[in-house]
């Protein structure tokens, strides 16, 4: 595709059918996605979606743009090491959050502290959908559902946003499937951002949580951009888990991962000094023999 | 055989072994020599007893020898826990320090002549003198390291600290050095005279190129001269010198490393900057790859290239990370779920690792599959002086394929069934390449499929890239050609090498076969390299023999074929192999 | 030869299929009957087409046939995606609903008699009836299962919706089998008549302590009753039932389950509980058991007994979660780091999962090591009807050591040097007991060490725990007597022995030998029970004959000794493996 | 031991002598352990101590209660699996920063929410000890004293008290091994503590950060316990890192995870009613035949 041609949100999707079943929330995600990408004009070539395991995982497959399919719990190091990588691409992680606050839990905490130049967006259902209905972190303690837990995982929900706060997240929001153009507007905004961008999306599971269809009914578009970590912390303090928006986004991004990409420069030269510093002629602090 | 001279040096914490130990390694080396010193300590994180190992030749060696002729104790804290790893040579020095107390029974009973140099003395008799520097003037008179070469590379590395310290280090050698000649009578040293092929310390020369470095760093050159430029790091011991190194080069050839938060984190970035086309590595021990296990099994079966250099230890387990094992072969090989043929190689030497590794490096991204390569402790810590590598370093060549961008009418097929089943691969950035790489069984395009002829092609295609691709000569490395034969891999082949030279000088022919491919298992060029043998013995670093196994499950072997091996802590010597050789010999005449 | 009758219900989601069948094979257990039910869904998550797969006989069978007998399509939804998994015996019975479009070519150019029956109309016709009703009629009618069996069950299942759904149902059921029954002629199901051996299906009797039942569960209970108090679960597929099944029984019994992070904690869990003393059990597929493999390592260096049963799926990385294949035997034998000798089992039916199971628990408590079971997706989720286990079951019995608690002297000896390997064990509670368990290397007293003598004494004493214990006749099942060989293992069993029947029904005897133990290999019983055997083949489910070069490493096998296998995802079935083994026995015969 | 004797702190050391560098924090965090294990009364055979891979994680061998020394960063999973099968004992997790919230961050944040009675005490020298002195997720982001970050690790500090709060701990306290009577009384609140106790112990590395020799003019025991998550999170905006005592005690200890123990009554008619739900009889809804 040529950069000039403009292009629509239906161009950034696959031909490929999903399987999710007809009426869950991650349609509405995909939808909201290609309009975002739409929205911002980018090559499809230059985006790239990773995922973990999970019926939101499955989401990369469904997009025209480069896309990798993990395992389970591990698309932020993925991403991770390829924004690190090839730093002018758009990278954009993605999952469910049994794959990113369960098994991925470790890796979404330094992914905040890492603060790479990419956009993690979780699908939250509250439950592990493929496996068919388990609880998942953001399950709630009394949420009887499932046959593993059956008087309810007994133990305190997940809270993404203080947690990303905590860890060190520069930009932070919710969103919900539901209202796509909201939630393209928020992920335009993700995206843009340079450097760590975490968006929680309310995303019903229909199957295994139908009462989640209520959803509509209590999300709220309360959240205004705070610029001060503590006040974002106070925020949170009122939370219901159903306000919608960009929560914080902190003014300046957090410098690139460790040391700066230096200019390559002659690589046989550089291979060549290097290949020096082992020779024995080094350890006298002369630079070789050369008859 | 190569005559050569061991030493060791041993010492408290805070005593300086180690220093005094590599600055005779560097000097040995600026006089010509070649030879290795590894590093042995105690369980004290710092601070406890420490003993440097060292042997200098004037042939390439890069295996300890039997035992020590020279110990030189700066006092015997803790001697006990070296014992094992301090076999002394009938008449062998010992030099004790009589300000130390008593020669500890474990030394005392072993045959050597025992000589007392009042060590920390002479050094409190020079203004700013250290115990160690008058311990390294006496090793190196008595190793027959010339003095001339000691003194420049001292000179060197004490530079920073100033004329006064470079003087009073200098007079400590010089105390050392008469203290040593005088104990043990002017002109005697134990190994032989300085010989002509001793170059005068001063004296430029082709010697210099020679490398002194030990196999972590020669890993590092290595992927880094075939073109890796992206490093995601976790510190394991003793694999993290690896990473350290590249952490202060690759941003000299603009790549990047990246510290991970864990293994699972470090090999999926891995995954992640070479899906995105730059050639990547991580580097680890047992613990690490059994993290690493299912996203190897993903770049398998997503095709993902990257090497991860695996530095073995002592297992399992935590085991013993400080000390050498050729343990991890089992996991290297067969450690994934499903079936996921990849690659696994092993360098035969501190000198192979730099090529080793750029093997490692230029297969992953030809055949576009995780390589493994196993190091261990041995290879890894021990520093050596070798010949840098002859020929060229291998490099990184991925296969390319970008759609024509116009072409609308089908996607990307990135798991294209091909004839040598390599398929064509995009890369972000390239337009009308998109695809998504997935670990679900997929069709040709990268779509989930659970058809059947997809997942038996697809199985199929993978095995097809790995088992007929031409892997050339380095498969591994063959030495005599006797009608015994010797089959072994990494580390061990070393002093398998000096126990088959030794078996020659005996007359006894050996054929040896030293692999550097261990899977897939190069077998016909095995069974050919071993025509006409008669017996074989294969030789190991661990506990199960794990080789052995694997060669049984893969090819013919010559009966017999006896396996001899054993685990760690100890170095494998060329002796006991020399002695297992000569028993299958045995076994044979009496069998004839 | 089993006389058997095989059928398949398809149809899309929402149509209720799965019912259907799962009713049928219900209703034929209350008749007498044996049987099981596969189920196979196309990639929608929920909704998408699905086919009941069952097979019934008079016999007991544990393994699909090799083609199906009758085919009832509630719809043609996407009926192709089924094609490979439905091949349909010549003469086979298909019923169309003509209201669903015509026969899709998939289907119409097999050989079969194609019979349109209006299902969806003749459930409609029916106050509250449903088109899965009518379909069980029909198919109950063809299978010839008895209609009050049939009635029974669905009276029995439906009572709770009340009785006018009961009684749609009951409708439905007679207008399907009037129907099956006109259309195919009456009188003339394709199977045999009614024989004396099916059970009035209002009649007890001792049919009806058979248990109907998948092997997930028969795992869950096995574990259970050996005395599995712990469990710590991570969902995946097709492993969860187990998980699921305990999780409702564990609290009956006292015991505890906990839904984990991870596997990584999955794991650690059951090792401190197991430490505790209190038996565990997790369950696990692939890419679970590959992220257990580094604290694998640690219970069986720290000697903690814990049993993970690993339910296989298709390979490598998420390969295909829903389907079966044998391909986790390399990394549950050779997949640890360092050297890590443990046990490998595996059932080798549906039936056997309990026995199985409850022998896994016993082993690692005895044994003070990790065992891994190793069962698949076809084992696990084929609702089976079968025998209750013969004899009692394994129970967990741990040797408990408790030091005098007066004998202050020495600390516990934890690791003690044992004749027979397995040392005293103690567990926080008991006084005197206490010692640190350890995954570096130890001395007898559970002390980290670097020494060679602790180092190789602890590795020796490992591997004699697992070599010399007496493992009794349940290392592997032997059947039949003749001088070809089928050595085989885990789900391909059952299709083996089926294959071995219908050899010998033809006048080839064969010999069958089916291993239980996987690992340690049981080298000498297994060459015992191949004396003078000709050739053998090995048959086994995936790729690249796993079983087969894990057997060439460990022991010597007959010459010539064939490796038969392929990998899923259709299962292996009976047929195929004759023709394998019939074309050995050719081989043979044309060499003679 | 008869559980008449009355223990002192030294009765709680073994004899193994620690492989610490002379004038590690980790000595003084043994130290303060043993004071709080006698000053409780506990009898050594009811404590276990678990711990994963690290200087610090050899602690459990210096004591002489049950010890499990795992793999690096699995402390907490084990001690959690032996938490729930053995609730009469006393279970102490430990180990480093490096253990705890890196490769181990995970566990970190679901013990938090998980509230197993069990207390998990970090000893946080802010570098990986044992591995020669890497960046550890608590060093700050200009630390340059490792090889592998030259330049410092360049990412924001880990906030273990934060994550703590926002994760769901019940109990949250920091402490300073230079002050081992102090450090033992938190010890044993924490332990005391019916549900999860988390307690960071600021323990220099006297060899990778012989700068931490001034943690002791640093250190302020500024906590109070506050019951309110709310404040506790406020009073944490303005901490320096170096106020040491308990900053959080949740009034009611959270129920213990999921389904409680039942009286396991008999067994063998408990597996016989589990046995006969498998049997065909059970389909036709009655008990089975019995002749
Ligand atoms: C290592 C590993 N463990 C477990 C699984 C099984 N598994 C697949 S998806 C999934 C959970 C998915 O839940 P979530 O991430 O919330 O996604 P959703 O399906 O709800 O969109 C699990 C446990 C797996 N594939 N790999
Ligand atoms: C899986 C694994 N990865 C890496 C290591 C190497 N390793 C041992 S200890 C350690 C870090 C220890 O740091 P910390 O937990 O802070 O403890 P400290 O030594 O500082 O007390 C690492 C990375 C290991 N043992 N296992
Ligand atoms: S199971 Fe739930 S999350 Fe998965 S596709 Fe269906 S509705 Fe969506
Ligand atoms: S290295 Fe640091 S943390 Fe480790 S023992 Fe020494 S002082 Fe303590
Ligand atoms: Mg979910
Ligand atoms: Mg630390």
């Amino acid at each position: 595709m040529s950069a000039a041609a403009v292009l629509k949100p239906k161009d950034y999707k696959s031909a490929t059918r999903p399987v999710w079943c007809p009426g869950c929330g991650d349609f509405g995600v995909l939808n909201a996605l290609t309009k975002a990408l739409a929205g911002l004009g980018l090559a499809p070539e230059q985006v790239a979606v990773i995922s973990g395991i999970g019926c939101s995982s499955r989401l990369p497959a469904y997009t025209s743009v480069y896309g990798f399919h993990g395992v389970h719990g591990r698309a932020l190091p993925v991403a991770t090491g390829l924004a690190v990588a090839r730093p002018e691409l758009t990278v954009i992680a993605t999952g469910g959050d049994g794959d990113g606050f369960s098994i991925g839990g470790n890796h979404f905490l330094h992914a905040c502290r890492r603060n790479a130049n990419l956009t993690y967006l979780i699908m939250d259902n509250a439950v592990y959908g493929m496996t068919k209905g388990q609880a998942s972190p953001t399950s709630a303690p009394d949420w009887a559902g499932s046959k593993l837990t059956p008087n309810g995982p007994g133990i305190a929900a997940f809270r993404p946003l203080e947690i990303a706060l905590s860890a060190g997240a520069g930009f932070i929001a919710r969103g919900f499937s539901g209202d796509p153009n909201g939630l393209a507007r928020q992920l335009a905004e993700a995206i843009s951002y340079p450097g760590f961008a975490f968006l929680q999306v309310l995303s019903p599971c229909i199957t295994y949580r139908p009462e989640q269809m209520e959803y509509k009914a209590l999300v709220s578009a309360g959240f205004e951009p705070l610029a001060d970590r503590n006040e974002a912390f106070r925020r949170l303090l009122t939370d219901d888990g159903f306000t919608t928006g960009v929560l914080f986004r902190a003014p300046v991004a957090a410098p690139a991962p460790a040391d700066a990409r230096q200019a390559a420069g002659d690589e046989a030269a550089a291979l060549d000094a290097l290949a020096r510093e082992f020779t024995a002629a080094r350890l006298r602090g002369d630079g070789g023999y050369e008859p | 055989m190569t005559p050569s001279f061991s030493l060791a040096l041993t010492g408290s914490g805070g005593a300086g072994v180690m220093t005094a130990g590599q600055l005779l390694l560097d000097a040995a080396a600026l006089a010509g020599r070649y030879g290795l010193m590894a590093r042995s300590f105690g369980p004290q994180i710092r601070g406890g007893e420490a003993a440097a190992l060292l042997r200098l030749a004037r042939r390439p060696v890069e295996c300890p020898d039997d035992d020590y002729d020279l110990l030189v104790a700066l006092d015997w804290g803790n001697i006990e826990r070296f014992a094992d790893e301090l076999p002394l040579a009938a008449g062998a020095v010992i030099i004790a320090d009589p300000g130390q107390g008593g020669v500890p029974e474990v030394i005392a009973t072993q045959a050597g002549r025992i000589h007392e140099i009042a060590i920390s003395q002479l050094a409190r008799d020079i203004p700013g003198g250290r115990p160690n520097m008058v311990a390294l003037g006496i090793a190196a008179a008595l190793a027959d390291v010339p003095g001339g070469a000691v003194e420049t590379r001292v000179r060197q590395a004490l530079a920073r600290h100033g004329d006064e310290s470079v003087a009073a280090a200098i007079a400590c050698l010089a105390a050392g050095r008469a203290a040593a000649l005088e104990v043990t009578g002017h002109g005697d040293p134990p190994s032989a005279a300085p010989s002509e092929d001793t170059v005068d310390a001063g004296a430029p020369g082709p010697h210099l190129d020679r490398w002194v470095l030990n196999g972590n760093e020669a890993t590092g050159f290595g992927a880094l001269a075939a073109g890796v430029r992206f490093c995601a790091a976790y510190p394991i011991t003793p694999a993290t010198e690896i990473l350290e190194w590249l952490a202060g080069r690759l941003p000299r050839v603009g790549g990047r490393l990246v510290q991970a938060e864990d293994e699972l984190a470090s090999i999926n970035m891995c995954i992640g900057a070479s899906f995105g086309g730059v050639p990547a590595l991580t580097a680890t021990a047992g613990p690490g790859l059994s993290l690493m296990i299912e996203s190897l099994g993903l770049a398998v079966a997503a095709e993902v290239p990257l090497v991860v250099a695996n530095v073995m230890r002592g297992g399992p387990s935590t085991g013993i990370p400080t000390k050498s094992e050729q343990t991890d072969l089992n996991i290297a090989v067969y450690g994934l779920h499903g079936e996921a043929p990849h690659v696994v190689v092993a360098p035969t030497g501190v000198g192979d690792c730099a090529p080793t590794a750029a093997w490692a490096v230029s297969l992953a991204e030809t055949l576009q599959t995780p390589v493994i390569l196993l190091s261990d402790q041995a290879l890894g810590q021990t520093r050596t002086i070798v010949d840098p590598p002859g020929g060229e370093l291998a490099r990184a060549g991925r296969r390319r394929y970008v759609a024509r961008h116009d072409d609308s009418t089908e996607t990307y097929r990135r798991y294209a069934m091909t004839a040598d089943g390599i398929s064509p691969m995009s890369c972000p950035g390239l337009p009308g390449g998109q695809y998504t790489a997935d670990g679900l069984t997929h069709t040709e395009h990268g779509i989930p499929s659970t058809r059947a002829e997809d997942h038996v092609g697809q199985l199929d295609k993978r095995r097809r890239k790995l088992e007929e691709y031409d892997y050339g000569p380095l498969w591994g490395d063959l030495h005599g050609a006797g009608d015994i034969a010797v089959i072994t891999w990494g580390s061990a082949t070393q002093p398998v090498r000096e126990a088959c030279q030794r078996a020659e000088a005996c007359g006894l022919a050996v054929r040896l076969v030293a692999l550097r491919l261990l899977s897939p298992v190069p077998a016909s060029e095995l069974e050919a390299a071993l025509g006409g043998v008669r017996a074989c013995l294969v030789v190991e670093h661990n506990h199960s023999g794990q080789l052995y196994r694997h060669l049984r499950a893969w090819t013919e072997l010559p009966h017999p074929t006896l396996a001899w091996h054993r685990p760690g802590p100890l170095p494998l010597r060329p002796g006991e192999i020399l002695g297992a050789l000569q028993g299958l010999h045995a076994q044979l005449e009496a069998a004839a």
